[in-house]
């Protein structure tokens, strides 16, 4: 029998369909990382931390939401690690476990202007809401 | 008259018009017809990498199966609609078990249809413009050399990443959108952040670090000596310009209009 | 537990420099097959001849099963394509006379893989026991 | 009819505690042809060999067999024993009832009974043998080495001292290779002109030794001791044995704007010129592609210029054919493109530079007569980042970097950065490192020297990208033990790009029939044993044709081959494998089908003329082997469909006798 | 019918012979019926004149004969080809199996040969055969006159032609044809969808019939070695007659594996077989195999190819999965 932690692990790496193991810890993921100065956790702590199966704490956490899925971790992964899967898998796991969204269709009026096209309030949506 | 199948997207339909409206013009100029597909549905913005996520992708999987049907080319425009539509059939290609579960969704729909694997080609309008038309008749079509005017060619990240997947152009040195730049007689400025975010959907969590991007971006454009950026997405047009861009962020179709000379108010 | 499972006769032909090196390489570890199984040792896998295996099957074997280096390490270079080729050709021609596909085999063992090796015997045995006593290339005359 | 002993080995416990041997021998007895039969506890041993010996001897044995352990362990101690006696080694046959039965099977019946089996299909094969006897063939006492580099350079003078003549070929217009571009060298820090360019002079004035410069291997042929090679000469317009190499031609050339590969494009050469000043052969070359005379047929300048009248503008390629008993490969590497790479910008700015960039831009003979300067303003940097691993271990991206670890960058990093710092001490170094790897003698220390004397920033993590903004390189990188992003301002970026094997080494493994690796690397004989060998026999490896090395590991293996050359060179003939094909002329049919499946092209025909039973003659095409060649891999024995084609030791019959005994 | 005349091919001969070109030509001749020609090999004019036949029934493919005729003189000998014999001959040419300097080859355009075992089945006491196109009449001593539609008399592998095109000749007589999609593999795939056991039973039916008279590997333009491994004591395999149902098999499947990627399927085998063995389908087989395995390949249609059996690619299919595949198919 699995316990939680590891059953969560499982199920971010099957999600996201990454393989931490492949990690070199180079730290590319995060030196290319535009959003690092806003995260707590960076995306090769994502990567070391799931493969260490902390993930509890990754879903506390606000890094979640900072990524921008660029993908630049990805695309420039000595590895092919997919750094932005994992986080994104972790975020989900967030979202769909609490059972609270991180922003709901309630909360975009106030955060919306006149210009914003649509697309950014689906993307919204789908990133920080089930 | 080459016919695709085109998908415009929902903010082509709103805040971003002109992108959509110019697409269609310029193509009737170059000898393309787009022919919108029925029915479409929002591609829902950004695409979700988890295997496990298959509802949100289906609007794009129906996309795409129009687009089979008539056996053509899926075009878009926008960077995002884009983004999501190639990954998604790149995922439906070669993932059997989402491949599997999509089609088992798709089996309730009301018609009935044969079991979708990934035959649909899907183009951004660059990749029609280059490999379709050619960025050579372009230049005979051109009236209206941009001649002089140094412009800024902004890819961000839905067109280029990830790179195995897009299969758009070299990630890191891409060469597209300065060719096309080249072809309506203006000057391509390279510059390095023109493949880094502008901060995306993030505008909304957390403008302040949105904000950072964007100007990182812009300004890097213009310390190089742009006058003008290019973009093909609305998402990345807004954050730019919301957050203080120095130099005008224009859609790339407003441009190849302008230089076709199907822009209404070239002369205004 | 099946107490009276047919004990068939398996002809293992490996090729000297990978398979036959995996074979040993499982005695080393003591890992268990069927003494049913027995090996004969070839340069090559690219060295058998159909007629060696269509010979076995005439003399009572229930199962024949070809060993070689993994395609791309023959230390002939180009010997275990070839005996792809063959193979593919000649298990097919079998399989359309009507006999049974499960008695032919060809399994890629290198000289590090000596589980693979005890695996893959303990799987063929299995499967050719399962199927019982080799009749349809059965010889009369050799069988009395 | 054989006379054959049957010798069982108890191997202690190991056999006897699963085979009942003494059953074994009892039951061999009454098989054809079996004479004697005899079991002891260690046959192996002197004692073990002694009964053996006494046998063949008193029961006048003409094959015998001994169960025992695998034949991959003792059959070449048996077969000494045999030949001891007198008997053809090759009438000695193995039943492997060690590792392929009593350590597999637990039940003293069942191995018991496996083992007479096994035992019976070697008596049947012994039946069946023939003494068989190796063939011989000549060794032509000549060597020739692909590659001038230190790798070729040195294994060159290693055979030629040993008397032998050596050939090099060279692709470029000088030998030298890549070290000759290097400047100081790890971890020594001495100059590598210093210790290199003797030795290219050494090669000049050895008599033993020819180079054929600007020239490449076209064709190989033959085998082990009687290669056959073609080598092209490309046409270098300057007649090589008149050239003095005074350099005048260079000066005047009108022609002045070709990129200097030897600085790797960092500067420009003339059209005709001598690559660098200690070029060995030192003489002039004229570049087709840029020569105005050869192109438009207007100049002519370094002819009308050079008094010895060297300059041949109608001069062609030349083909030389030459016999060799031995090749050695020494192919060498190059740095891989960084154009896939471009988030560190070197397509977008000229100070971001690889190593081998930075190796000329230090080198007192290179574009900035050794001082450093950035290449884009000619400015001293003052902050300086190096990139390692760009490229290697690189297992994501196949199709731009390699996954190997290129071995060499670390260390010449270390060395870079010590030399800066040692050079302009105002000047800050930053090293973006994933591991530092130091196996070396005296490597490590070299290493922390950098840090602790010279005070290199070494910082664990990768940069992510650099963007050239102003006269500056941004650089944003990953300071994984501080836990910050960390962004520098630098002037100057060098990229420790991997390294790869040249390219033109896999034509030249396809023409030797060399195997290579995914990476196109040549694969050693044995990783462990055989280092320097091929496992193609007469074909050696020597430098990073076969994998990743620095300068000392290189001309360690350029001596090695050259050992392994000498050893061969030495032998007036070879003695092959005697388990080789041999075609059957009265059945073979001339189809030339097993010739096509030859990996070895041992396969030739002949016309030959025979006699018919009606006293005609008539003229038939046959198959000949040539047992040098032949590996004895059998591929031919099966596509022959008249069975003409046989493999001597493994016979169609003796395998059909074997396949008889076991499945009777 | 065949649409070029007799007196085309005897012109053709004779002047050959005159002006020196040939010094002999192989023929057919008239045997003891209408439908039993025979092989012959002429030198002089004369005799061609005489006896040289050129119908219906000249099925015989010469390609094999050329191999012992071409050793026994300096001399080019006269060949007349069909498109299907063609093929043999190139590949006998890749095989090295003669001179090619000492033939001289003449196409002949080919509208399908009769088989002379329907005739002999269709009609007792057969005394004249005639050809009139779509139509063939049979004359019978004790019934008349019997009118039979051509395509019904001629054989499988007349019915699946597989090419009207001459892949070699040195002088071509009439028009040239085209290569010709047909459906040879039909039955082939007949045989693959049945169950193991019911091609079992269908093949030890066809096997168990083999009388072992060597008819098949005498005409086969493949089976030319100097000694067959079936004549060869010290090949392990040699038996002159089948004393079981297993050696039959063994011959057969021996006999097919060495023809494999050389067999040109020109039908030779299960045209002479005295038990009516459909025998084509073994090779035919291995042809499909090939073609599908590794890519369409006919033996004989250019000299020098190499066979896909004596040929490999690092991607090649698994013999497990090859076997798998049959299964799906």
């Amino acid at each position: 029998m699995l316990d939680k932690k590891e059953l969560l692990k499982e199920q971010v790496i099957r999600a996201s369909g990454v393989n931490p193991l492949k990690c070199m810890r180079c730290g590319k993921c995060s030196g290319t990382c535009p959003s690092y100065d806003e995260m707590e956790y960076h995306p090769h702590q994502f990567v070391y931390m799931v493969e260490m199966g902390d993930i509890e704490t990754l879903m506390k956490s606000e890094s979640v939401y900072k990524c921008l899925s660029c993908f630049a971790c990805v695309e420039r992964c000595p590895r092919g690690v997919e750094p932005a899967k994992i986080i994104e898998a972790v975020r989900l796991e967030a979202i769909r476990q609490k059972g609270n969204n991180h922003m709901t269709a309630n909360d975009i009026p106030e955060k919306v202007n006149d210009d914003i096209p649509q697309q950014a309030i689906m993307s919204a949506m789908r990133k920080y809401s089930k | 008259m080459i016919k695709v199948s085109y998908f415009p997207g929902c903010t082509l339909r709103t805040k971003a018009k002109q992108l959509d409206l110019y697409a269609r013009k310029c193509a009737e100029v170059l000898g393309v017809q787009l022919c919108e597909i029925e029915d479409w549905q929002c591609c829902g913005g950004v695409f979700v990498s988890n295997n496990d996520e298959i509802a949100s992708k289906l609007s794009s999987v129906r996309a795409l199966i129009a687009a089979k049907e008539e056996d053509r080319p899926l075009v878009t425009v926008c960077s995002a609609c884009h983004n999501v539509i190639k990954q998604t059939n790149y995922q439906i290609t070669n993932d059997e078990s989402f491949r599997n579960r999509a089609n088992l969704y798709l089996s309730q729909d009301k018609e009935k249809r044969e079991p979708y694997s990934g035959e649909t080609k899907v183009m951004h309008y660059f990749e029609l413009l280059r490999d379709v038309v050619g960025f050579d008749k372009i230049k005979e079509k051109v009236v209206n050399p941009l001649t002089g005017r140094k412009i800024a060619a902004y890819y961000g990240c839905l067109l280029l990443r990830p790179g195995k997947v897009m299969a758009f152009d070299d990630p890191e040195n891409p060469a597209i959108m300065e060719e096309f730049i080249r072809a309506i007689g203006a000057e391509p400025v390279i510059y390095p952040y023109r493949n880094e975010c502008c901060g995306g959907y993030v505008a909304l969590e957390d403008p302040e670090s949105a904000k950072k991007k964007s100007n990182a971006v812009t300004n890097s454009a213009e310390s190089h000596g742009a006058e003008l950026a290019v973009t093909a997405c609305p998402l990345c047009k807004y954050n730019l310009v919301q957050n203080g861009s120095n130099i005008p962020v224009v859609y790339f179709t407003e441009l190849l209009a302008e230089a076709l000379g199907v822009k209404e108010d070239t002369n205004a | 537990m099946q107490v009276n499972e047919y004990k068939p006769l398996i002809v293992a032909f490996c090729c000297n420099w990978c398979s036959y090196a995996g074979a040993d390489l499982a005695g080393n570890n003591r890992l268990n097959y069927p003494a049913d199984v027995k090996i004969i040792r070839v340069p090559c896998s690219c060295r058998v001849n159909p007629m060696f295996i269509l010979r076995a099957f005439q003399r009572g074997a229930d199962g024949v099963i070809l060993c070689g280096c993994h395609p791309g390490d023959c230390h002939y270079t180009s010997g275990n394509y070839y005996t792809r080729r063959r193979m593919a050709l000649l298990f097919s021609m079998l399989d359309y006379l009507g006999i049974e596909k499960e008695r032919t085999r060809v399994e890629w063992v290198s000289a590090a893989e000596g589980a693979k090796f005890a695996e893959t015997m303990n799987d063929f045995a299995k499967t050719v026991a399962a199927l019982g006593e080799n009749k349809r290339l059965e010889d009369l005359r050799c069988k009395k | 009819m054989q006379r054959i002993g049957v010798f069982v080995c108890h191997c202690g416990t190991n056999i006897a505690g699963t085979v009942d041997v003494k059953a074994v021998a009892e039951a061999l007895k009454t098989e054809p042809g079996v004479v004697f039969s005899t079991d002891y506890q260690y046959m192996c041993s002197q004692a073990g060999q002694d009964i053996i010996k006494k046998a063949i001897a008193e029961y006048n044995l003409t094959g015998i067999v001994v169960c025992s352990c695998s034949p991959r362990m003792h059959e070449a101690t048996f077969r000494k024993t045999a030949a001891a006696a007198g008997l053809n080694p090759y009438m000695v046959e193995i039943a492997n009832i060690r590792e392929q039965c009593s350590w597999v099977h637990k039940e003293v019946p069942i191995g018991t009974e496996k083992a007479i089996i096994l035992a019976k299909a070697a008596v049947a094969k012994v039946n069946l043998n023939a003494p068989l006897t190796p063939g011989e063939s000549p060794v032509t006492k000549r060597a020739l080495v692909i590659g001038g580099g230190i790798a070729g350079i040195q294994t060159a003078l290693d055979i030629a001292d040993a008397g032998f003549p050596v050939d090099i070929v060279e692709t470029k217009p000088t030998i030298g290779g890549k070290m000759a571009q290097l400047d100081k060298t790890f971890p020594t820090l001495d100059c590598a002109a210093c210790i290199l360019t003797p030795k290219m002079v050494d090669v000049a004035q050895n008599d033993k030794i020819r180079v054929f410069s600007y020239s490449e291997v076209t064709e190989v042929g033959g085998f082990v001791g009687n290669f056959e090679v073609t080598i092209k000469r490309r046409a270098r317009y300057v007649k090589e044995d008149i050239c003095t190499g005074c350099g005048l031609c260079t000066e005047k050339c009108p022609q002045k704007k070709v990129p200097n590969e030897f600085n790797l494009g960092m500067d420009n050469r003339s059209a005709i010129y001598i690559p660098f000043a200690q070029a060995v052969p030192k003489v002039a070359t004229i570049d087709p592609n840029h020569c105005m005379k050869l192109k438009t047929g207007k100049c002519g300048v370094c002819s009308k210029v050079c008094t010895a009248g060297a300059i041949d503008y109608e001069a062609k390629d030349e083909f030389v054919k030459e016999k060799y008993g031995a090749i050695v490969v020494a192919t060498g590497f190059n740095p891989i493109s960084m154009e896939k790479f471009d988030e560190f910008a070197y397509s977008q700015s000229k100070d971001v530079i690889t190593s081998l960039e930075l190796e000329r831009l230090m080198n007192a003979a290179g574009p900035t007569g050794g001082t450093l300067l950035r290449p884009s303003d000619h400015e001293h940097p003052h902050t300086i980042v190096f990139v390692q691993c760009v490229g290697s271990r690189c297992e994501a991206c196949a199709e731009k970097g390699k996954e190997y670890c290129s071995k060499i960058c670390c260390m010449y990093t270390a060395k870079h950065a010590m030399l800066i710092r040692d050079k302009y001490p105002d000047t800050e170094v930053y090293v973006f490192y994933i591991d530092v790897r130091t196996p070396g003698k005296n490597f490590d220390e070299f290493y922390r020297r950098a840090v602790e004397e010279y005070g290199v920033h070494y910082i664990k993590g990768m940069v992510g990208k650099v963007s050239p903004e102003g006269n500056k390189l941004k650089v944003q990188g990953s300071d994984l033990i501080y836990g910050r992003q960390l962004h520098i301002d630098a002037d100057l970026v060098v990229l420790a790009a991997a390294i790869e094997p040249d390219k033109s080494a896999r034509p030249l493994a396809t023409m030797l029939t060399a195997s290579m690796d995914t990476n196109d690397f040549f694969t050693e004989a044995h990783p462990k044993l055989r280092p320097v060998e091929s496992p193609t026999a007469g074909v050696f490896l020597s430098g990073t044709c076969q994998g990743p090395k620095d300068i000392p590991e290189t001309v360690s293996q350029a001596g090695a081959a050259a050992s392994k050359v000498i050893g061969l060179l030495c032998k007036d003939k070879l003695t092959g494998n005697p388990c080789v094909a041999h075609s059957d002329e009265m059945m073979c049919n001339g189809c030339s089908t097993c010739e096509k499946v030859c990996p070895y092209g041992a396969i030739s025909y002949v016309d030959k003329e025979f006699r018919m039973p009606d006293r005609t003659t008539k003229v038939r095409r046959v198959a000949v082997v040539n047992e040098a060649v032949c590996q004895g891999c059998g591929a031919c024995t099966v596509a022959c469909m008249s069975g003409a084609m046989d493999l001597k030791g493994f016979m169609n019959k003796q395998i059909m006798a074997e396949v008889d005994a076991i499945c009777k | 019918m065949q649409e070029i005349k007799r007196e085309v091919l005897v012109n053709k001969a004779s002047e050959l012979l005159k002006n020196g070109t040939v010094d002999r030509v192989f023929g057919w001749k008239k045997g003891e019926f209408d439908y039993d020609i025979t092989p012959a090999l002429f030198t002089t004019a004369e005799d061609i004149e005489n006896e040289f036949v050129w119908g219906d029934f000249c099925g015989a493919n010469f390609s094999k004969y050329l191999i012992k005729e071409t050793g026994k003189s300096e001399n080019k000998v006269l060949v007349f080809l069909k498109p299907c014999d063609t093929y043999s001959f190139n590949q006998l040419l890749t095989e090295h199996r003669f001179d090619r300097e000492k033939v001289y080859a003449v196409g002949v355009p080919c509208n399908g040969m009769l088989d002379t075992g329907k005739i002999k089945s269709s009609a007792e006491g057969i005394s004249k055969v005639t050809d009139n196109g779509d139509k063939v009449v049979i004359e019978t001593l004790f019934d008349g006159e019997i009118t039979l539609d051509r395509n019904e008399l001629l054989p499988d592998r007349c019915l699946n032609c597989k090419s009207k095109k001459h892949v070699a000749y040195d002088e071509l007589l009439g028009e040239d044809g085209a290569v010709l999609d047909s459906n040879r593999f039909d039955e082939v795939e007949k045989l693959e969808k049945m169950t193991p056991d019911e091609r079992f039973a269908f093949w030890q039916n066809e096997l168990s019939r083999c009388i072992r008279c060597n008819a098949c590997r005498d005409v086969c333009p493949a089976c030319t070695c100097e000694k067959c491994v079936f004549d060869n004591p010290n090949s392990g395999v040699e038996n002159k007659a089948a004393t079981n149902e297993f050696e039959e098999k063994m011959f057969h499947i021996i006999r097919a594996f060495h023809v494999a990627g050389r067999c040109t399927d020109c039908g030779e085998c299960s045209r002479v077989c005295p038990q009516h063995i459909p025998l084509h389908l073994l090779n035919r087989k291995f042809i499909k195999d090939i073609d599908s395995f590794y890519g369409e390949y006919q033996a004989g249609a250019e000299v020098g190819s190499r066979a896909p059996i004596v040929n490999y690619t690092t991607e090649d299919i698994e013999p497990g999965d090859a076997v798998r595949r049959n299964e799906n198919a």
